[in-house]
């Protein structure tokens, strides 16, 4: 993990589903260094201090010297993002972060992703296959045309509005697969919404499955230096962990979600 | 070659660029990202007795180029500062100003001692936007004689460089400055953060778990300015300028207005190596001007006194 | 439908959201760009006794999301305001409230007992903030007891709403808010622009020609929301919140925090059109909230008070 | 001359000199009620408020229901235009401040453009030849590179290094085309530097040729709200005038360069 200030440069951008784009960077530093579950810090655009803080964005997946970003647009910044043109150069910080603790002791790592939850789950897919672990994934969105599922294997998708799948939560789809299947040594791996880590955190309790979230908040700096991104903790000497530095990755039960 | 190095009570500065206290953590966090040696000197971290927790989330906010904090103080105490942070402090080839927060006079006076028993620590610089819990929490900071009795307290308990770190929340921040230069403060830092607020219109809540919290960055550059100009114009012991400092040419700024000295703040967030590329961005452009000595920006703006606006119409 | 009315000492306004004093002329200059009815009223550029040239240039400097002006008040004096100004406001389907400046106390009570005798000014705003002549031209507005000398002295002379407009460069605004309600003030305005300036590097010369301004823009909303809610917590009477706003989202804020009305100012100059458009985007707010008047969301804050920083640990 | 707020929309952006580009934009309502010496305000940026203000560009040549505006890349504003794409809208304040005096009683105009002064003076051109009246351009660069000369008659060139025409300013050129040429009845109309113009408002006075001065001056507004672009009458009841709604042309001698 060597974090480092670099430039990327836009390779490709796409709209892979509705309103959620993939912007391709050619970044040798931060793809030959980096671990699923660990992300860059954009700075979104080098003219103007409005907006003044990077954009914090889970690298999706690395092909070669190549990663990918996948985001939805909400704001400013990821505007700007969404309309990118390849050859344009892009300061990142990164990889920062703790990765997804794919060597914990496991065999069957069950993905779950919300949203845009989904987006560090190819890289974390690549990483487990590269150590011979299974990987099941189960996705969550509000429709069928908000899925983004590329590069991920054995897939299992739940909407919101019945579009496709199972009709409810991921939370619920994991808990009616878990029902049904018998998963030799599993772990969770999840991404998304606070409601969704909270519900599959009390799940994974509840059912004494080993179970990482990787979590968002605000940052103001990404690198340990504002304390501007505390989560609550469990215990423990001090009260607060920070989600950059300490993070995005706790246990379940380890943080207050 | 320029001189950019500079002495304040016999502490030679390589130069005039500094880390803001709670910009750059203790000094230790981004030692891969950013060659503290670039730099005259890292603020740390505010320094409490006691570690503290800081605030509940929500702390930050982004808002039209500044952010809103209310960190709270979060720190690790002088004692944990002491044995985990300060021995890799002492290898790196720069200052360590230990920046000092607390609740009461005497626990100003605990944290300063004890620290000033330390190697590595070259000077001090006192946060004094703290709440004073024997007056219910009113900020020290804005209140002359609550600065000035700190500045009184703290004085004679070391031979090191006692800088004041003043307020902006203030009707006439000069006062202050004038209080603590007669307490014998060594130098004046200004600005901390301005009283801000944001709302969060679909909740109907502060977005800051304290409703309030600290304004910085380029938004507020040019309070920073006229705060630092009118103390200037009223003391004669050397100022840190802060506040919004995103380049060379804004550090520049603040050397014409008055300012011996920059420490940069938010910027840090973005741009961890910044500093030490302003440091030399200020050597070069006095190179251009073809001065010696980088010293010899400060106080040099040209300007009528008599015209500035604190004596005319908006 | 939604309520976006409201009364101010009898008279009554269309709706929340007001022209900020300097930033729309006299109200007839851009009649073609901007539909004025579509406002709460528009206050007037300060007007004085006399004529004003105004400062030299130059006057404006744009900085990070944000303003430096130094316009000097410059103004048609409030004789030629009424002969060639007056008549066409009168035409106006909007309130007209006369912002008024001056360098003396009876300077103040000159002009309003003029204006109070014609026909077409709804209402007073008074700009405290300029030069006392006969203190060596310090500011009225940073002294609460000039302050509330002014109100003293204004209050009989009108049955019109007098509103004062509060500059924000003061330790605690509340003060002031509470000694202009005790004088009988039926609403106050802020905030005016902050103290700011700008430096010129290559020249090593100010920007302005007064050296130091005054800040406006999205920049500064932090610290006008900050010092709105200050004022919220401290008097009864009504609060038009000013600074920054460039949204109906923004002017919610300021209504949740505490204000009754909004003043847009910058704003104008990049959007002149935009004060109708936040007018009708605060109505849609609210009826999407299910509310049937614009005002139940003044004040609607839900904070825990006792957490404000203004009481805790930055 | 009607004011509004509009959305040009971009058809062509291209580099026309070293350092200079000229932007064509889609505008019917400024196109049709525009004259020459006015200009435009341009929001350069709609995300985000750093820039804050608008900038402020002389309408360069009006084409159907096509405008031109030409500039060099000075500050954050002209970089972000520079790249402005086809297709994209930009929201426009004008047609603003008062145009050159046409219609004043003269047979010749001696156009007079420095540096990116040049920009209005096409379509001063343009109008001059519709009402009949003939004009002399005399164009004032640093360098040969730097100049920008479509659309132009009769035209003169200095140049500071000599790259081109006459080896110096632009007012020299003027004297010594003068001191060489009788011009019947002719008048100024210059745009251009501050130096340039005061050198050359002198100059008219000497030779008591009327002279009509495109000033520049920093702007919040552009349309009379701020007060903030003040230039020193010469007499008169009023000090100031405003550069943005009472010029930005004046009379040489009406007020203080
Ligand atoms: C470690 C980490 C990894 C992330 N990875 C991804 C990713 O892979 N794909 C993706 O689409 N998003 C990701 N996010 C969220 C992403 O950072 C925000 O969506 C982005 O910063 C919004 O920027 P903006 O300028 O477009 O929106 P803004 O204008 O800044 O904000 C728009 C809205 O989004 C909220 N928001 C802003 N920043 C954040 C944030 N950091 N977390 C939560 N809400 C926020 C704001 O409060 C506001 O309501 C990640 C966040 C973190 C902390
Ligand atoms: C009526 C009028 C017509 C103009 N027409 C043209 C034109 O046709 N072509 C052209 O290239 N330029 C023209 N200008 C100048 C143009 O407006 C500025 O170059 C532009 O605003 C700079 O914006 P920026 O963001 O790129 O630079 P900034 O980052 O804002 O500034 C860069 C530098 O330019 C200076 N500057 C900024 N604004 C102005 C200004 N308004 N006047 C003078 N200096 C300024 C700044 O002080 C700074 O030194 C005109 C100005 C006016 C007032
Ligand atoms: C997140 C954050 C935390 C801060 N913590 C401290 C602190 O602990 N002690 C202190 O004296 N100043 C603190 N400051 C204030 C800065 O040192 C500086 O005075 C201020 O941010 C203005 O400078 P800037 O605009 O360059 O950021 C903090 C600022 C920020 C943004
Ligand atoms: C150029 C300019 C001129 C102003 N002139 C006046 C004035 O004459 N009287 C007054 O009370 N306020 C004046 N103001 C202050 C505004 O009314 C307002 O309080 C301030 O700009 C903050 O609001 P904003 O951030 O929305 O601009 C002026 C502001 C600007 C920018
Ligand atoms: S975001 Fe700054 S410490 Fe985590
Ligand atoms: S630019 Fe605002 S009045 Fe001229």
């Amino acid at each position: 993990m060597s974090r480092a200030q670099v430039q990327g440069v836009v390779v490709a951008r796409a709209r892979v589903a509705e309103g959620i784009h993939r912007l391709t960077l050619k970044c040798p530093e931060v793809a030959s260094s980096m671990r699923a579950g660990q992300f860059v810090n954009v700075r979104v655009r080098d003219d103007g201090w409005d907006p003044l803080l990077r954009r914090p964005f889970s690298v999706s997946r690395v092909d070669g010297d190549r990663i990918d970003l996948v985001f939805n647009v909400v704001g400013v910044g990821t505007k700007a993002m969404s309309s990118y043109e390849p050859g344009r150069s892009v300061d990142l910080l990164g990889p920062l972060g703790k990765p997804f603790a794919v060597d914990a002791d496991f065999e069957t790592a069950l993905l779950v992703g919300g949203g845009l939850g989904v987006a560090p789950l190819p890289a974390l897919t690549d990483e487990l296959r590269r150590r011979g672990k299974s990987a099941i994934t189960f996705l969550g969105a509000r429709s069928r045309s908000q899925l983004y599922r590329e590069h991920l294997f054995e897939l299992h998708v739940a909407t919101d509005d019945g579009s496709e799948g199972h009709h409810g939560t991921v939370v619920d789809l994991l808990s009616v697969y878990l029902g049904e299947h018998t998963v030799p040594s599993p772990m969770i791996f999840a991404c998304g919404p606070t409601p969704m880590l909270r519900a599959l955190g009390a799940f994974a309790k509840e059912r004494s499955i080993p179970c990482e979230l990787s979590l968002e908040g605000e940052m103001a700096c990404g690198i340990g230096l504002c304390q501007g991104c505390p989560v609550e903790r469990v215990g423990g000497a001090k009260r607060y962990a920070l989600v950059c530095t300490e993070g995005p990755t706790f246990r379940a039960g380890e943080v207050i979600v | 070659m320029v001189t950019t190095s500079f002495c304040l009570r016999g502490v030679e500065f390589a130069n005039r660029v500094f880390a803001a206290s709670g910009t750059f953590g203790y000094g230790d966090e981004v030692l891969d990202l950013a060659d503290p040696s670039r730099l005259g000197g890292i603020m740390t971290k505010s320094l409490s007795w006691k570690p503290r927790d800081g605030n509940a989330p929500r702390r930050v906010v982004e808002t039209a180029s500044g952010m809103l904090n209310s960190i709270g103080l979060a720190n690790i105490g002088v004692h944990a500062f002491i044995e985990t942070k300060l021995p890799t402090l002492r290898t790196l080839r720069t200052r360590i100003v230990a920046n000092i927060a607390a609740s009461s006079v005497d626990e100003y006076a605990q944290v300063l001692t004890l620290l000033d028993s330390q190697e590595g620590v070259d000077a001090f610089e006192i946060n004094v936007s703290c709440p004073n819990v024997k007056e219910g929490g009113l900020n020290f900071g804005t209140n002359v004689d609550r600065t000035r009795e700190i500045t009184r307290r703290l004085r004679p308990l070391t031979q090191r460089p006692l800088i004041v770190k003043l307020t902006p929340n203030v009707t006439h921040i000069s006062e202050f400055a004038r209080a603590v230069e007669a307490e014998g403060a060594d130098a004046v830092s200004l600005i901390n953060t301005l009283v801000g607020m944001a709302v969060d219109i679909r909740t109907g809540r502060p977005k800051l778990s304290t409703v309030t919290g600290g304004l910085s960055g380029p938004a507020i550059k040019p309070v920073a300015l006229a705060k630092v100009y009118e103390v200037a114009k009223a003391v004669k012991i050397p100022i840190f300028g802060i506040g919004g400092i995103m380049s060379a040419e804004d550090a520049v700024e603040f050397l014409m207005v008055g300012a011996s000295a920059v420490e940069i703040g938010t910027l840090n967030y973005i741009d961890p190596a910044a500093g030490g590329r302003i440091a030399e961005g200020i050597a070069a452009f006095a190179a251009e001007k073809g001065l010696s000595d980088v010293g010899q920006l400060v106080g040099s703006l040209k300007a009528d006194l008599s015209a500035s606006i604190l004596q005319s119409w908006l």
